[in-house]
């Protein structure tokens, strides 16, 4: 892929991201910050390859703690936006709950 | 050689094409509750899709320690998760905020330290000019990412006081540090020696504080909204450097949110996102109003006028704020609206765009509560209603419910768009003192009003109290 | 520009194509309709290159007559378009008008 | 030479972005009339990039031809767009569409012709088999788009019935021609014969007019946005040939509006995609209710008494429908709606989705006739006033109005949503016969309410004579 592609890629996504934004309900949005945390770790492609790479130890470590980190954030930040997710129930089967 | 990491088999750039579009349809699928649980497995499965490719790709000489990092990771991730107070997602954000910047800059300096693993040299040891860019301000922002969750973490747990630390000639100083770090990235393409790499990170550490020490507590949420901004953007320097388009698609789609979020919350503040930045509000608020305001005459209520009034109305609103979040007095209002209901009362909640501390934080908390979220309106939905509901039951929100917004314009919300809870016949307010004001620090004059009842006591407490007169 | 980079474009600018279009008021659906008409005669670029090569003599012919037929498509397109468009109207303007 | 299109200088590459990025913007104005005419100027500006990087990236041998081309093209262009009737926009969208579909089908056929020019092949004359895909897709949609574009022209400019033309074995016949050029396409990654091309261009234009024949004059709409649908697809497969990133973006764009835009009527009018494009719908309508329906008794009314009525009224609702575009009633209308409000009663317009004969055709009419567009409102944001409304004004429509979508589950409307008219203390109705019936052919029971007053006459004429007798 050569510079302008990925370019072009960037200027799209950020349109994409823009509307892709914008139409999140409010009431999505402590969700919408805990999910774009867990997907902003995609960060730990650069550290798996660090950490892979037999060249550098230094280099070597350093992506194994990235690796660490990220993963911290992947694990957390999508079982915690599942957790909140969970939580938001409609009528319907709550009044199952009350009533059942 | 100098172009290895772009010279990947088709399947790869696929792969990581079609990790991207996961993440985006993660986020689509936040446009209504019903979707958000399938969108977050999709994104889920784009990350894992991330992992394996990069996994498959690159041989690995290091399994089992990169397995034994994904676990120990992912582990202390996990059990954070589920034990995480929901009150506390504020700071939980932040914390991870400051994983996601270290990890940037620590990938960054890997890359530094070995250009060649990741295929951006031109010679020996060399890296291409472009990828020199990318990569400072990979790191740079990756680090200003980080110290500045770090502070916003301290400040919202409570480990730092949330007052507002103003150096003299800050601005002088952050502008002089900012100058020097861009003046050095220029430099660090002429020239690759370590020192220009590490005092880019050095400084870009140091801005970080200094950018967040002067902002007040109350003021974090934009500021973490704004650091979400940055670690996006940090995560699409480190895919320009690596050419992936899975890094530069989330690192747009991140960057996009937190400037959207951080738009949306100084709107509904009525201030610019500038003066937030730039720091000095929004520290322990104590304002002159409150204290000359207490000798004003006010009705005080017990829980037990609180709960007669309710169970004769027709219907109810309920609107909660701040104040709910710090007592978690959302379960026992869920109880307390049970018992209405029972009692024949319609009951509807009314949320405020900007109520509590972040956005969103009533939803997550009365859905916590088992609040079905139909029951839950937004400002524009339900303010034509209050004008024909008998009781607003105000619990822990003051800025959101303040007729000054639309009639003083000397006050500090002027501008912003408040619920009319004035409209009712009976407004019941739960806080603890007559005294203590909201985020903006002004005092609010419906407390003095003819149709306003105050019930002073933590709010959790008072609404168990209610609870227990309501029988 | 290699395909993946090609079809990652093509994949994004589906997702901005989706939010923008939805993002149209329906009131100015007619203009819609017709702008998009006027930028679809993008095909100019090919026509251009066919028309411009020395090579094949057809082909330079099939090339103008291409240049010819999206010529109308994008000076009548955008021209239409503008026409309509000039005619919504707030009613302050309006009022300006009537009483002025 | 092999890659020689796609060796392009980054500065190219860029231009075309940046192009694309103009289309984008083009289309983000329409979300409000006041941003539209900017974007609109984008577009324009981006057309005009794309050009010129054209020119300029390509040793033009033959320039005075060129300019002479788009002087000629352009000339008629602007002169059309001048002269055009609003009430004939479905036809010029037609007309233009199959030019798109026909410059589609030259340029690909001189690519085909020329394949060196557009840095093609990989060998003397061989044509890369991934680019005779693209190519013979776009000429395949191409041709499509123009011979359907063509009968759909034909159909609504009235120079061929409306009926649909039903051939036996209709489906069959579409099918294995579909089929066989699928597999040609594919044979001709193995063979590059011209007698391959050219029969997939031929079929194509055979499927084109099959496809479309059949399908009623009324159902047309649908098909010209599928067939924009489809000329968008036929850009963005041009695009993937030439590696030109403002094609693609454009396609996706053009494509998606399309989709939309046919999504969106099929939704409004309660039928499937499949069952508009399956067609043998939507011809002249003539319907059995309808004669038997004359025998109910019915109010008729005259244009004095319209005149009485609404000048008593507080508040009067137009609803325009199809007859009013087809007897070019807005100015008439406008002037009507301006001597009421000179008697001080307040006109809203009402305006259904569908109402007209394609998506936005009644706002465009009557800002030709200079309605401000606030007093337009789209059906969920009026459709709650009718109760407070004494006069709803029915022009030219029906079916919009028909309480059966409500009520008939055996309607062919049953579903789509309709304006609440018949809630208002008086309905007129302007038609020209009590037989005729609208585009779902379906009679309507409002006609015989008590409270409805039938208008019979051609529309404009009808609004002149109320008009005078307004005074
Ligand atoms: N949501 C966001 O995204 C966001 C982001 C940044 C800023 N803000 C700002 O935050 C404010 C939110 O308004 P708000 O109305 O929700 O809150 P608020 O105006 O900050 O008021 C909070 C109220 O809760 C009371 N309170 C505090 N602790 C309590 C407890 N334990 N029990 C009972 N009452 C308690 C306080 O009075 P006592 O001390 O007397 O109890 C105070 O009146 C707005 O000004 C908004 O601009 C919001
Ligand atoms: N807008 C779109 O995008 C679109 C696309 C496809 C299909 N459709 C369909 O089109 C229909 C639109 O509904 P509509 O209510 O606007 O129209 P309609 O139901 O088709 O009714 C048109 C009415 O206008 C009358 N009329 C025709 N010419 C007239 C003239 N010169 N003067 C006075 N009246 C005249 C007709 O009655 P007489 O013959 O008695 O005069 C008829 O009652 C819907 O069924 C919709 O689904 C719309």
């Amino acid at each position: 892929m050569d510079f302008i592609s990925i370019l072009s890629i960037f200027v799209l996504a950020c349109f994409v991201g823009y509307y892709v934004v914008w139409s999140v309900t409010p009431a999505l949005h402590t969700p919408l910050m805990s999910v774009t945390n867990a997907i902003s770790s995609v960060i730990v492609v650069g550290a798996l390859i660090a950490a892979a790479a037999a060249g550098s130890i230094s280099s070597k470590w350093l992506g194994l703690v990235a690796v660490a980190l990220a993963s911290v954030n992947i694990f957390g930040g999508f079982a915690v936006t599942q957790r909140m997710l969970s939580m938001y129930r409609r009528r319907e089967r709550q009044e199952d709950k009350t009533h059942g | 050689m100098a172009e290895a990491a772009h010279a990947q088999p088709a399947w790869v750039l696929l792969a990581y094409l079609v990790a991207g579009v996961c993440f985006i349809l993660a986020l689509r699928g936040l446009s209504s509750p019903e979707s958000s649980r399938r969108g977050n497995r999709i994104g889920m499965i784009g990350m894992a899709i991330a992992v394996l490719t990069t996994r498959a790709t690159h041989h690995i000489a290091s399994l089992p320690e990169i397995v034994a990092a994904m676990v120990v990771g992912g582990g202390i991730g996990l059990v954070t998760a589920r034990k995480i107070q929901m009150t506390a997602m504020p700071q939980l954000v932040a914390a991870f905020h400051s994983l996601v910047g270290m990890a940037a800059v620590l990938v960054g300096t890997a890359a530094f330290l070995n250009p060649e693993a990741f295929g951006i040299t031109y010679g020996p040891g060399l890296i291409i000019p472009g990828s020199r860019v990318e990569m400072g301000l990979g790191v740079a922002i990756g680090a200003v990412t980080f110290s500045g969750s770090v502070i916003a973490f301290l400040k919202l747990n409570g480990n730092m006081s949330g007052k507002p630390i103003i150096l003299p000639l800050r601005h002088l100083i952050n502008l002089g540090t900012l100058v020097a770090i861009i003046g050095l990235i220029a430099y660090f393409t002429q020239d690759q020696a370590p020192w220009v790499y590490f005092t880019v990170a050095g400084l870009s550490f140091a801005i970080g504080f200094l950018l967040i020490i002067p902002i007040g507590g109350a003021d974090m949420p934009v500021v973490i909204s704004m650091l979400n901004s940055y670690s996006g953007w940090a995560a699409a320097a480190m895919g320009f450097t690596l050419h992936n388009s899975a890094m530069i698609i989330t690192g747009a789609l991140v960057g996009s949110s937190g400037a959207i979020l951080s738009y949306i919350m100084c709107r509904a503040m009525n201030r610019s996102f500038i003066s937030v930045i730039s720091g000095g509000f929004g520290g322990e608020a104590i304002s002159g109003a409150a204290a000359e305001a207490i000798d004003r005459p006010w009705k005080r209520g017990s829980a037990e006028d609180a709960a007669f009034l309710m169970k004769q109305a027709d219907q109810v609103i309920i609107v909660p704020g701040y104040g709910m979040a710090v007592s978690q007095a959302q379960h026992a209002l869920k109880e307390m609206a049970d018992k209405l209901k029972a009692e024949g009362v319609r009951v509807k909640y009314a949320i405020h765009p900007v109520a509590g501390r972040m956005p969103g934080h009533m939803n997550v908390l009365l859905a916590e509560a088992n609040v079905p979220y139909d029951e839950v309106f937004e400002l524009e939905d339900i303010n034509s209603e209050f004008a024909q509901t008998d009781v607003a039951f105000v619990i822990g929100a003051n800025d959101v419910t303040n007729p000054a917004a639309r009639t003083d314009k000397s006050s500090p919300i002027y501008g912003m768009p408040v619920l009319d809870v004035e409209k009712a016949r009976t407004v019941l307010f739960v806080k603890r003192s007559m005294g203590g004001v909201g985020y903006a620090g002004v005092d609010n004059e419906l407390f003095y009003r003819d149709n306003t009842m105050m019930l002073l006591s933590d709010a959790k407490k008072m609404v168990e109290e209610i609870v227990k007169a309501l029988g």
